[in-house]
């Protein structure tokens, strides 16, 4: 959390200091970077959700491909945001705030995911192994 | 940049479907709250591409803000109530034919 | 309106709804229903419905699964069957889609979409839209409308949450119930005693004093951004719904006890109609904020119109805190407020 | 302080009812006469204000602005003739309950008691601001607060009381959704949801399919709200299975005041040149009351519950109503507004009696009245007068209503709805002196009296505040029936459009 905040204050601090357009299309270009590596991931996530076999292998996809995708989208559009316009309080204000939504995804998806495991677990959902289904197809 | 992010959203969504197969289908309801988990986690998301799209970013950010707290909340109490009742699947004929076929 | 976002959302919320009454299982149903109020939300949003979308969320996300999980906890999973079920069904359906029909005969008389000249912007919407920032001051003007405009409409809107925590309190609460919740107020509660695991206590003790700031901001801030009381207060008994989920609910019940809860869900609507009976016996219409300059000549009418608007958010704030509370743990007690989910 | 009556009619029963959860921690003693003080409160407003409409001119109204934002931009009450009587009707009904209900309470809900008051003045407000409000969503929200209430109140009876809501919930939220969603497409066309700006609004939209679809679906929702006839199924239940004290109340008003609501539409926001002459529905509408009334009759003559019969003449009285509007002639408008008021009272008679004697004898089975005439006289002669009024048996105010409806129905030409009429009177009879003839004789026809039996019955009657109330409510009846006349210049003549 406090990394985060860090960081958003120290892109802060570049675009604050330095008014060249090179930094405008680098912090931009950054940004569209890490969209698309979260819409990537998140690729990753939907094909491995409906693509896995069983439940337990669906929710590691699920797990930590979802939670990384969103943050990285989210400070992505962070990144942007910051560099719309003219640099003000209120556009700091908005970057903070969609930091505090990546910690609060940060915090509350893994333990989502946790507690769907253990209860997964506990009302024994049958979990893949390599003789149980493949073989039925094969047949 | 406007319309890279209504791409950017098409995508998610595009994506949001393909997880909500595994919603329709999921054999067990436990699929189900996984992809409803990721569909929320992803609505927050969406929420703010919204936001810079309409160019009123502060004011969906707190809407987003809300959303992202509350949104494992559901999968919380989901898990609790599988916790206390140790029963997948409940004993009724036609959900069993529904996993079958 | 962006289309391509419609099209995707509309399709999903569609879907979301058939699946949600296909399932059998009602757990998988009431899964599928969260699902359908996320998308509903963002299709709110796409409409540029911001204040409806915040409640959408905050309702949606927050509490309305975890009613509907507490109720099932409490009763059965699946769904019985009787012989006339196939009639039943055929006959819900023709009167569903008769009544679809009517509400499509209509929709071709209806003016565009965001068309500036249809009645809806002219009339009095237009008025609002114009005068609400001179008479008020409050720059979001559903803020305005809901509580100052039609504040009476809000006051009675506030009462039917009392009235529904109420009924629901007074129906689920046991004899035997009753006996332990008088005597749970004087006891001590061990707060090592938990069964929940430790991940997710210590999640939720993170969580929950953001949950509490964040929701006072949007009491608050009303004024400013989209919120305001009721989704404040949906928050706040978001919080203390997790709260009661990582702990147990006489963790909570040491914070705020169930008869402190019952009669802060009256305080809260008192304090809404006590601010228009006080504006009535300073000689103003019964809610006419303005007359309150009297109490404190240093506002003028339109500062006090203002101030007021902020004590009514907190009035449904903290009746809709104590009652989304009040419902959560007798729905997932079943009346005897021992234990919870 | 004299403006502010109209507000004050509704301030008094939900401030009181929004704080006995407070004070019931600390004193449940006082709830009850706090309860009955709110009320008298109440009925000092309306009295007030009715002395102030009765100085103006007759077809004049009194308006107030809540928030004091003038009429399309804030919320209005009005009150003019035709809701100060059923505002009358509304607050004495309530008041004559809760002080015949103490007993009833206390032996019925026990500990829920104090909670059940505030439901009950909670309900008694909606119904209150659904009478005087003068704006469409204002009275969707006292609605939703009037059926919530209703539910909370019909699920704390006994048995299968639960059941019996759940079907009322369903149905009720529908009849609620219904009427939402026409005022939605109300607004969508005009842009105001005030009732006096829609009216004048509204001519240039006549052909318009949406002011139509509004119109059946403001309609629709409230027939399921009134119970009218193919959609009553959730009522008998409910109300038989209430607590004495919430079927009380609940069976005079709930039906009467959509009844009143669906009349309001019919008259003041949509005029009755649409209703009658733009739409040719009305010898549909008579034909569907008609069949109501003949069904809620039978319904009634099968059953051998007591409660169970007078829910079943509910169903039919609705029939009267609905068909007397729907006629297009005056006197069936008039006759229609009339039996309002006079339904509210019989059916507030009949439901008390049979309270009482539920308290004393413990059911509500018709054999179990055997000698009831001798046990509880006073009782017993009060239900008689209703049962006479509901009859229409001529010093009773049934009767008067009765001979407007027929008198519509005939100049209207809608011979069927007579026939259901006479029909119906004709059934009301046989029930009546079916129960005359247990109650004096103990027996039913084909068995012998059981003389022993009626000798060892001693004098049996309830305590005064529950027998005085009922004693009141049957004395209305009788004036409300030698005062007609008056009524119905005073109120009534003025608020019909002559057509």
């Amino acid at each position: 959390m406090i990394l985060n905040i860090i960081s958003i204050l120290f892109f802060t601090a570049i675009l604050y200091f330095s008014s060249s357009p090179l930094v405008f299309y680098l912090l931009n270009g950054l940004s569209i970077c890490l969209i698309l590596l979260g819409l990537f991931f998140f690729l990753g996530t939907s094909i491995g959700v409906i693509r896995f076999p069983d439940f337990y292998t669906r929710m590691h996809a699920a797990g930590k491909g979802d939670t990384l995708s969103s943050i990285l989208i989210l400070f992505g559009i962070a990144l942007f945001v910051l560099n719309t316009g003219t640099l003000s309080i209120g556009l700091v204000l908005v970057c903070i705030k969609i930091l505090l939504i990546i910690n609060f995804i940060f915090i509350g998806s893994p333990t989502a995911t946790h507690a769907i495991m253990d209860a997964g677990y506990g009302t024994e959902v049958k979990h893949w192994t390599n003789d149980s289904e493949g073989i039925k197809k094969k047949k | 940049m406007v319309n890279f992010f209504i791409f950017v959203g098409i995508i998610i969504l595009i994506l949001m479907m393909v997880v909500f197969y595994r919603v329709l289908k999921g054999p067990t309801v436990m699929d189900r709250l996984l992809g409803v988990n990721v569909i929320g986690t992803k609505a927050t998301v969406l929420l703010v591409v919204m936001g810079v799209i309409f160019e009123r970013v502060d004011m969906f950010v707190d809407i987003a803000i809300g959303y992202g707290l509350l949104n494992f909340i559901a999968s919380i109490g989901a898990a609790k109530y599988f916790q206390h009742h140790k029963v997948l699947q409940p004993r009724s004929q036609w959900e069993e034919d529904l996993t079958k076929s | 309106m962006i289309w391509q976002f419609d099209i995707l959302l509309l399709t999903l919320v569609v879907v979301c709804g058939f699946v949600s009454l296909w399932i059998k299982d009602l757990m998988g149903a009431v899964i599928v229903f969260g699902a359908y109020s996320f998308l509903m939300c963002l299709v709110w949003t796409g409409m540029g419905a911001v204040d409806v979308a915040f409640t959408e969320a905050a309702v949606g996300a927050g509490v309305s699964t975890i009613f509907f999980i507490a109720t099932v906890f409490h009763t059965s999973r699946t769904i019985r069957y009787n012989k006339w079920d196939l009639s039943t069904k055929f006959f819900s359906s023709i009167i569903c889609i008769l009544m679809g029909f009517f509400l499509m005969v209509a929709i071709g008389d209806f003016p565009a979409w965001g068309d500036a000249l249809s009645p809806v912007n002219n009339n009095v919407a237009k008025y609002y839209l114009e005068n609400s920032m001179e008479e008020t001051k409050v720059p979001n003007v559903v803020t305005s409308v809901l509580a100052d405009y039609r504040a009476f409409d809000t006051m009675f809107e506030t009462g039917v949450v009392f009235v529904a925590s109420l009924v629901i309190f007074t129906l689920l609460l046991q004899s035997d119930g009753r006996k332990k919740l008088m005597k749970s107020a004087f006891q001590k509660v061990s707060f090592l005693n938990v069964s929940e695991s430790l991940i997710i206590r210590k999640a939720c003790g993170l969580m929950v004093p953001f949950m509490q700031l964040f929701a006072l901001y949007v009491v608050v801030h009303g004024h400013y951004s989209p919120g305001g009381g009721f989704q404040g207060g949906v928050i706040l008994g978001a919080s203390l719904i997790l709260l009661s989920m990582a702990y147990d609910i006489k963790k909570v019940f040491a914070r705020f006890h169930m008869k402190f809860m019952i009669k802060s869900l009256a305080v809260g609507v008192l304090i809404f109609a006590g601010i228009g009976l006080i504006c009535l016996i300073l000689g103003g219409n019964f809610l006419d904020y303005s007359a309150l300059s009297k109490l404190f000549p240093s506002m003028g009418s339109i500062k006090s119109r203002y101030n007021a608007m902020l004590w009514v958010e907190v009035g449904v704030a903290l009746t809709v805190m104590s009652g989304m509370f009040a419902i959560y743990t007798s729905l997932s007690s079943n009346g005897k407020f021992e234990e919870g989910l | 302080m004299a403006d502010q009556f109209l507000v004050l009619i509704v301030l008094f029963p939900l401030f009181v009812g929004l704080l006995i959860p407070i004070i019931a921690y600390f004193n449940k003693s006082v709830v009850w006469p706090l309860a009955i003080l709110s009320l008298i409160g109440s009925f000092w407003a309306v009295f007030n204000t009715a002395t102030q409409l009765l100085k103006l001119d007759p077809s004049s109204s009194i308006s107030y602005y809540l928030g004091n934002w003038m009429a399309p931009f804030g919320i209005e009450y009005v009150v003019d003739r035709f809701n100060i009587m059923v505002l009358f009707a509304i607050i004495c009904v309530s008041l004559l309950t809760t002080i015949f209900a103490k007993q009833v309470i206390e032996k019925e809900l026990g500990d829920n008691a104090a909670n059940f008051y505030s439901l009950f003045l909670l309900f008694i407000t909606g119904l209150l601001g659904i009478t005087i409000t003068g704006d469409a969503f204002n009275l969707y929200v006292l609605l939703e607060i009037a059926s919530l209430t209703s539910y909370g109140l019909i699920a704390l009876g006994r048995g299968r009381a639960l059941v019996a809501t759940f079907n009322y919930l369903i149905m009720g939220s529908m009849g609620a959704c219904f009427y939402l969603l026409g005022v939605g497409y109300l607004f969508i066309k005009t842009g105001t949801l005030n009732m006096d700006q829609l009216y004048d609004v509204l001519p240039l939209l006549f052909d318009s399919k949406a002011v139509l679809v509004g119109f059946v679906f403001i309609i629709l929702g409230m027939w399921v709200k009134m119970a009218f006839f193919p959609l009553h199924s959730w009522l008998p239940n409910a109300y038989s299975l209430a607590p004495t004290a919430a079927a009380c109340l609940m069976a005079p008003l709930m039906t009467k005041v959509s009844v009143y609501v669906m009349i309001r539409f019919m008259l003041n926001v949509f005029s009755t040149e649409y209703v009658y002459s733009v739409l040719t529905i009305n010898n549909i509408i008579v034909i569907m009351s008609s069949i109501a009334i003949i069904a809620g009759s039978i319904y009634a003559l099968s059953q051998k519950n007591l409660k169970k019969m007078l829910t079943f003449i509910i169903v039919a009285e609705i029939g009267y109503m609905v068909g007397g509007v729907w006629t297009g002639h005056v006197d069936g408008i008039r006759g229609a507004i009339y039996h309002i008021t006079a339904d509210a009272f019989m059916t507030l008679c009949l439901f008390m009696a049979v309270g009482c004697i539920v308290y004393r004898v413990g059911n509500d089975k018709l054999e179990s009245l055997k000698g009831i005439f001798k046990k509880m006289p006073i009782t017993m002669i009060c239900f008689l007068v209703g049962g006479f009024s509901v009859i229409g048996i001529p010093p009773t105010c049934g009767f008067f209503s009765k001979w407007y409806l027929i008198s519509g129905a005939f100049n209207s030409g809608a011979w069927y709805f007579i026939i259901a009429l006479i029909i119906s009177s004709l059934i009301n009879a046989v029930l009546f002196f079916r129960i005359i003839e247990i109650g004096f004789f103990g027996a039913m026809s084909n068995e012998k009296p059981d003389y022993k039996s009626l000798q060892s019955i001693k004098f049996n009657e309830v305590p005064i505040n529950m027998w005085l109330p009922l004693v009141i409510v049957s004395m209305i009846l009788i004036i409300l029936g030698i005062y007609t006349n008056e009524i119905m210049t005073n109120f009534i003549l003025n608020i019909v459009p002559m057509m």
